[in-house]
């Protein structure tokens, strides 16, 4: 017997359901062997993720700080991935975008919040963008892999960081500790509620994917973009100027991760210091990809991922396992989710050895 | 009455020697029957708050951590929870009415290790390696130096920031450039320098903890921080009501027993250490100061 | 002038970079395997991590470190097969797979070291492979002090060097895997399995990954600690461009990004900082970019790298 | 036909994709020696039928029978192509299965020796292959990569890979769609040769005149069942295509040309040389209104170029080019889409669509950026499907909707809609780069009629195609390009295949007019 894979038209929405639920089951088994493997009770360990991710406001709160920044830079690979363009460098530019906003935000320009944050979020925007310019410009002018660049920029961006931050940017009031010079309280986003961390950037990451999915669905830019992503040959022969599309992607995506770097030093941090992100840049790309690079979708994948991180960071805590759990039940849920997104795809069809029609 | 109610959250794994010196205070007390200990290790500073504030809300009775790349937030989250006590590695002061912080300051048997490298050295040149270069490491080397020109004003040192706080190899591959350069004795700040001393069969110097026994004949003194006191009178002033926000950071001083040198007499020769040791008491008597230099060291060559 | 010959003049500098371009080689070796086959493998950070945690669990459990040498490939070939599942056989994307292979390897091999030794506070060591000691060559001129530096690890990383390209260049098999990387097609119209051979390249791939992390745990230095592999498996990945898919001038990227570091670190030791460190740390990735801009248009990728494939597809 | 000199039996295949039903209870033997034509519309089920012989493919039902060595037939494993190399079968698929970064000889050698022998069998295999170069003429170069050759050699790298592994039968799809006229020559002596010593042969054409050339007997498919079966002596080509489309296929008639004034000129163009097109010393010609001009050649002589040129993909080094009399020199796709040239790419799958956007879309790219399909930067999506509805009626492109994938059409009805999408404009230039390639009869000919009617209408038409019978077909004058140098051949009605067959193969071009 062998199979064969068979690409469905479209999936049915009871079997995206029976699919999720079955990724979402697989993935609770997974995580019981840690679990267990640690000494705790599997059952007790599920409620207590989803009371630590969903349980209170606070909680809420919390998975929605975490989401935030992989909405923005899950919506900058998404927006890549679709052109084929292959960002893996959203990190980096996620802390150019930081070091843009300090830099303006720090104190150079004094602006009411109206007018400061605007600009320093476009500073942000464009400080990103340009870093993923740079690399589309390489590919296209040199043929330099992208992927590798961008990969690489990563590292270059975070040593910047770290050499500025320890000297021209250091904070003079910060003790010697390597971190910038605090954001104007006028370039700080608002929080949404008191006393949670839950801040402005959660709407501007909403927004943008909104703003992104007009982009791709209504206009002529989305049309491009998607036929340049598709058939570059055919996109060029039909006309389409395809290196000046692919920059306007480069600027979008990298532009989206940069403001997921102003949005985490404006609405969480306030300053910037070399550990601003723990890998929200490559965590995008898991995002984007589990929301088949669509820009709604991004938003959803985005708070799964964070809920499970956070829901899972809390169980580890109330059940006493080494909280290095919490990477291990985002990276078994990713697993899962993927292998239900190929089911979402294909359909398997089994067959039997081949039988003579009409006896032989 | 329950017993006291203890978590730690570190931003590092708990066998960072920093980390470890808190860690295993906190696990004797525990072992001890003093309180009940929890901690989360290598908390990313983005999840620091959230952490901190799934324990207050845990209800625990004291609170240990860093807050040295959250120190807003910390201090939010301790006014949010005055009946909690938080005691945080900070280079802030404390915070009325329940933040006290504190610091590693061993600068003390750092300066007299330094003395010990500084008589011991034969090319006149130490090496040093660090993780970054932030005050609790530069306070530590600048107070090696010192100890080492005090007795020693031809000590040349070389200085390297490998900008990472766990990467053995390349701690040990920084080392090995500094001895091929003509350094005889390796100031050993992160894991890594002494495996690099020992291959090459030179003398390193210890820090934080006591490494002597993992590294047979190489260790020539260790300046090394001892939690306990500090994490002891920490609990014992929780448990009566004497917690106040202050500053934690004195327990760290020789005259407390927060810090000590040991030396290896074998290597280092009974009458080096004997001077070092004599400092040793003057700075316990107070009579000596060891200066607190939080600047970036730099080479001297 | 003089500092720098002195540094490019001494032995210990030429045994340093060997030392720090090891594991690279190991991990370039690797990621060339699997892309040649037409995967692109970005577990690898992951599996370096798990390769140095089982290589050096299994030492410290006693298996001795030859043993701990085959857990660690064990270990790499596990999730070498995992991502060869996802993106060959169920056809995923060979990005995300990778990411999450890093992710997964990585949190399971801290998660399985922090559960499996919960009470440590400083970490515990092995014995791990003595310098080389080679009566006649050791005791050469030169040569002999950067051979007796090395161990046996990174003679291993040599000679697969020249196994690879063995295999690459005079066996049907390389023949095979070449083929696969630039059109699945060729390989079935050929009678051979196209999935087969990209499951077993993956697999004998991340199996070299893992070695390159072995070798930091059980060489290098020899103990395990988290966060020590830091980005050396992004770096394989950047290198295979630069040697454009090829063996020898994966070993030359490797023994360059060696050389470099090993320099640099040096010169901060000779000339002290002058600059800011980072501006050193920054160079080799660089270098980097500067060399695959020159090197790029010549380079000949495999054509059908992250192109998933399936039996009787439409092609 | 005796039971032992059978090689080849296939069963009641039946293969179901989804709905669609590709091959439905077919049967099929061939004898030793015989060069059987499988024919057959787009879509008919031929390419299937032999994926599932060769193994590519699983049949849903039916069997597959082969003779060993010793002639009793065997049946073979389902989805396996190495048990079909074992058993003799031999294919040359209808897309190339070559790995570009491997020489001719190490693509010829892949999977025929054990993947660990050290060393592999170079010097062997090289003397096999090269005896088998001189038996059968298929000359190439075997130590070239694979990607540096021209797709003729490429061809013969394939036929030489399945004559490498003596097989019994031999399955071509489409081998000489590729080809040039004397290739194909040349590769028919080759299977008349081999044919004789035994070989049996799967051939698989769109081209009739081939079919009745080479072939002993001819199999029909129409919507994956078997519509007739001939012997080639017995059949004309009429017959035969009726067969497959199952109805009369209309002659495409053309009346005199009556040019007028010229629309598009070359002037002294140069173009360098690229990896993959050959360069362009001095071309001149003229387009003038109303006639078609046939550009003849062996591909890879530089039609590349002119394509490229006229498409708006690239710019003369040196020359001119003038639209309307206007120097065009400097234009992009979109400025020459503006001005009314049409342009039909040779690579329709490649160059032509999107294949993952809709029909709707791949007739609008064109003119995405213009009023008609979106405003201030909004697409307007009813324009774009109405446009699309009409074209599908007008065109007659067969797919399920506006919306449906343009991956999903086959190639007949890809290039119908790239007609729709360039001819909707009333185009004043038209580039025709192998319109019909690959097409079946009923396709070709609806193609040609679109095209001659609009020079009816007044468009100059540059055809270029390595098919002589369509350039015959559509022609009003020729030219001829080889080696980068056009040179012009006239009154084609004076020309006959023979010399234009010179003309492409270099020869001067005092000969050609002097018929
Ligand atoms: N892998 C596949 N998946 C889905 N449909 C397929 C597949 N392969 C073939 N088909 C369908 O089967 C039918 C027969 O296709 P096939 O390629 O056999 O036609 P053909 O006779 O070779 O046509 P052509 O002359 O254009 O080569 C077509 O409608 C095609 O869409
Ligand atoms: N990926 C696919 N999945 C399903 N059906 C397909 C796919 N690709 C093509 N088809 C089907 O193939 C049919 C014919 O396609 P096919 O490629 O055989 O045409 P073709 O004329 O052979 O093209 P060409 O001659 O250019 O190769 C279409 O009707 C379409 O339904
Ligand atoms: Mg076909
Ligand atoms: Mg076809």
């Amino acid at each position: 017997m062998s199979f064969r894979l068979e690409p469905r038209a479209d999936a049915s929405f009871a079997l995206k359901l029976m699919v999720s639920c079955g990724a979402g089951l697989a993935a609770l088994l997974l995580v019981a062997i840690p679990v267990l493997f640690a000494g705790a009770a599997p059952f007790e360990a599920y409620g207590l993720i989803i009371q630590g991710a969903f349980g209170s406001m606070f909680a809420l709160s919390e998975t929605l700080t975490r989401a935030t920044p992989l909405i923005l830079t899950g919506l900058a690979a998404a927006v890549a991935f679709r052109a084929k363009l292959w960002n893996i460098g959203a990190e980096g530019q996620l802390y150019i975008g930081a070091l843009a906003a300090v830099l303006i935000g720090g104190g150079l320009l004094q602006l009411p919040a109206a007018l400061l944050i605007p600009t320093v979020m476009i500073a942000g925007f464009i400080a990103g963008g340009l870093m993923m310019v740079v690399p589309a410009i390489l590919k296209q002018r040199f043929g330099a892999d992208e992927v590798v660049v961008t990969l690489l920029l990563n590292f270059v961006v975070i040593l910047l960081v770290q050499m500025l931050i320890e000297g021209p940017l250091k904070d003079p009031l910060a003790m010697g500790w390597p971190q910038s010079v605090p954001l104007l309280a006028e370039a700080r986003l608002p929080k949404l509620l008191p006393r949670l961390r839950m801040h402005w950037g959660l709407v501007i990451g909403v927004a943008s994917a909104l703003l992104l999915w007009v982009m791709v669905r209504k206009t002529v830019l989305g049309f491009e973009i998607q036929a340049v992503g598709e058939n570059k040959a055919a996109a060029r022969f039909a006309g389409i100027p395809v290196n000046a599309t692919m920059l306007k992607v480069a600027l979008f995506s990298g532009g989206l991760a940069g403001l997921a770097g102003v949005s985490e030093v404006a609405g969480v941090k306030g300053y910037l210091s070399a550990d601003l992100s723990p890998g929200f840049g490559y965590s995008g790309i898991v995002v984007a990809m589990l929301a088949g690079l669509s820009p709604i979708g991004t938003v959803f994948a985005a708070i799964f991922v964070a809920a499970v991180f956070v829901g899972a960071d809390s169980m580890s805590r109330a059940t006493g396992i080494s909280n290095y759990l919490a990477d291990l039940v985002v990276a078994l849920s990713l697993l899962c989710v993927l292998v239900g997104g190929f089911f979402l795809r294909f359909r398997i069809r089994y067959e039997a050895a081949a039988r003579p029609a009409g006896g032989a | 009455q329950d017993v006291l109610k203890v978590a730690a959250i570190w931003t590092v794994p708990v066998e960072q020697q920093w980390a470890s010196r808190l860690h295993n205070a906190l696990v004797a007390a525990d072992e001890r029957g003093d309180i009940e200990y929890v901690y989360s290790e290598n908390t990313s500073n983005t999840d620091y708050e959230r952490v901190m504030r799934e324990y207050a809300e845990q209800g625990i009775g004291l609170l240990v951590g860093e807050a040295f790349g959250v120190e807003q937030p910390a201090r939010e989250v301790a006014a949010e929870y005055p009946e909690i006590k938080f005691l945080m590695g900070s280079s802030l002061p404390p915070a009325e009415p329940n933040f006290a912080t504190f610091d590693n300051f061993i600068q003390e048997p750092s300066y007299l290790t330094g003395m010990i490298a500084g008589a011991k050295t034969e090319t006149n040149m130490i090496g040093m390696v660090g993780g970054y270069a932030i005050p609790e490491v530069n306070r530590l080397m600048n107070a090696f130096m010192a100890g080492a020109l005090s007795v020693n004003p031809d000590a040349k040192f070389s200085v390297n920031f490998i900008n990472s706080w766990y990467d053995p190899p390349k701690a040990k591959e920084a080392a090995f450039a500094m001895v091929d350069a003509g350094a005889d004795i390796l100031y050993a700040e992160r894991f890594g320098v002494s495996d690099a001393a020992k291959e090459r069969g030179i003398l390193a110097i210890g820090n934080v903890i006591d490494t002597a026994a993992d590294y047979p004949g190489t260790i020539l003194a260790s300046a090394l921080w001892h939690g306990e006191p500090m994490i002891d009178q920490a609990i014992a002033d929780v448990k009566d009501g004497s917690f106040s926000a202050s500053d934690y950071g004195i327990y760290a001083f020789m005259k407390y027993g927060g810090s000590s040198m040991v030396a290896d007499a074998d290597l280092a020769g009974a009458d080096v250490v004997a001077a070092a040791e004599a400092k040793g008491a003057e700075i316990t008597a107070g009579t000596f100061e060891v200066e607190i230099d939080d600047t970036e060291p730099s080479s001297t060559m | 002038m003089d500092v720098l010959l002195e540094i490019f003049g001494s032995a210990n500098f030429w045994a340093a970079a060997i030392r720090i371009a090891t594991p690279l080689i190991f991990g370039v070796l690797g990621a060339l395997v699997c892309e040649r086959a037409g995967v692109l493998n970005l577990g690898i950070e992951g599996i370096f991590v798990a390769g140095a945690m089982a290589g050096w669990l299994a030492v410290y459990l006693g298996v001795g470190l030859w043993g701990g040498v085959l857990v660690a490939a064990l270990a790499g070939a596990a999730f070498g097969l995992l991502h060869a599942f996802l993106t060959v056989i169920l056809g995923l994307s060979q990005h995300v797979s990778g990411i999450g292979i890093t992710l997964l390897a990585t949190s399971l091999s801290y998660f399985t070291y922090r559960t499996a030794l919960p009470d440590v506070s400083s970490p515990p060591r092995i014995v791990p492979f003595q310098p080389l000691d080679i009566p006649g060559l050791t005791d050469l001129p030169f040569i002999g002090p950067v051979l007796s530096q090395q161990t046996l690890l990174t003679v291993l990383a040599f000679a697969l060097v020249g196994v690879v390209a063995l295999v690459l260049y005079r066996m049907p098999l390389g023949l095979a895997i070449r083929a696969v990387g630039d059109n699945p097609a060729a390989v079935e119209a050929q009678g051979l399995s196209v999935q087969g051979l990209r499951i077993g390249a993956v697999v004998v791939g991340s199996a070299l990954m893992a070695l390159g992390g072995a070798f930091l745990t059980m060489s290098a230095f020899d103990a395990f600690f988290f966060g020590m592999v830091n980005g050396r498996g992004w770096i394989c990945i950047a290198l295979v461009v630069f040697a454009s898919w090829q063996p020898g001038k994966a070993l030359l990227g490797a023994l360059l990004f060696g050389a470099f570091d090993a320099f640099q670190i040096r010169l901060q030791a000779e000339i002290g900082q002058v600059v800011p460190g980072q501006v050193f740390l920054m160079l080799p990735y660089l270098l980097s970019i500067v060399a695959l801009v020159l090197v790029a248009r010549r380079a000949d990728y495999p054509r059908a790298l992250l192109q998933p494939w399936f039996k009787g597809q439409r092609h | 036909m005796q039971q032992a000199d059978v090689v080849l039996s296939l069963e009641g295949i039946t293969k179901r994709f989804g709905k669609l039903v590709a091959n439905d209870g077919l049967d099929l033997s061939l004898a030793r020696g015989e060069i059987l034509a499988l024919l057959g519309e787009n879509g008919a089920g031929k390419t299937t039928l032999m994926n599932i012989l060769f193994g590519h493919y699983v049949q849903d039902a039916g069997m597959v029978r082969a003779a060993d060595q010793a002639g009793a037939l065997q049946t073979l494993p389902s989805g396996s192509p190495g048990a079909a190399l074992d058993a003799g079968i031999g294919m040359v698929h209808q897309h190339f299965t070559l790995a570009e970064n491997l020489t001719g000889l190490d693509n010829i050698r892949l999977g025929t020796e054990p993947l660990l022998a050290l060393g592999g069998r170079r010097a062997a295999a090289r003397k096999k292959v090269q005896q088998i170069i001189a038996e059968s003429g298929l000359e190439v170069d075997l130590d070239r990569r694979v990607a540096s050759l021209t797709v003729g050699e490429k061809q013969r790298i394939e036929i030489l890979k399945a004559l490498y592994r003596d097989v019994r039968v031999l399955i071509l799809d489409e081998p000489t769609a590729v080809l040039t006229p004397q290739e194909a020559d040349g590769l028919f002596v080759v299977l008349r040769r081999l044919a004789e010593n035994g070989l049996g042969v799967i051939f698989i054409s769109h081209k009739l005149g081939e079919v009745l050339a080479v072939s002993h007997r001819i199999m029909v498919l129409r919507a994956g069942r078997k519509a007739g079966e001939l012997v080639t002596a017995d059949a004309d080509r009429r017959a035969i295509a009726d067969l497959m489309v199952g109805k009369a296929v209309a002659e495409v008639s053309r009346t005199a040309a009556s040019p007028g004034k010229t629309l598009l000129e070359f002037d002294d163009v140069h173009l360098r040389q690229s990896s993959n097109r050959q360069s362009l010393r001095g071309v001149s010609f003229a387009l003038r209104a109303g006639e078609i001009v046939g550009l003849a050649g062996v591909s890879g002589n530089g039609q590349a170029g002119i394509a490229a040129l006229i498409s708006g993909l690239s710019v003369p080094d040196q020359g001119a080019l003038r639209l309307y009399g206007k120097p065009v020199t400097q234009s992009d796709p979109r400025t020459l889409v503006a001005a009314g040239v049409a342009r039909m790419p040779e690579d329709r799958q490649h160059d032509g669509v999107v294949g993952t956007m809709s029909v709707a879309d791949n007739i609008a790219i064109e003119e995405i950026r213009a009023d008609g399909f979106s405003r201030f930067g909004l697409l307007d999506r009813k324009a774009m499907r109405t446009r699309a509805s009409s074209a599908i009626t007008d065109y007659d492109i067969r797919c399920p909707g506006p919306e449906a994938e343009a991956r999903l059409l086959s190639g007949g009805n890809v290039q119908k809609l790239i007609l729709a999408r360039v001819l909707e404009r009333a185009p004043r230039v038209i580039l025709a780069n192998q319109p019909t390639r690959g097409l079946d009869v009923g396709a070709q000919s609806e193609i040609h009629r679109r095209i001659i009617a609009a020079r009816d209408r007044g468009a100059a038409v540059l055809v270029i195609s390595e098919d002589l019978d369509e350039l015959f077909a559509l022609a009003d004058r020729f030219l001829v390009i080889h080696a980068g140098e056009v040179s012009e051949a006239d009154p084609s009605s004076a020309l006959d295949r023979g010399t234009v067959g010179l003309l492409m193969a270099g020869q001067s071009g005092n000969v050609a007019v002097s018929v």
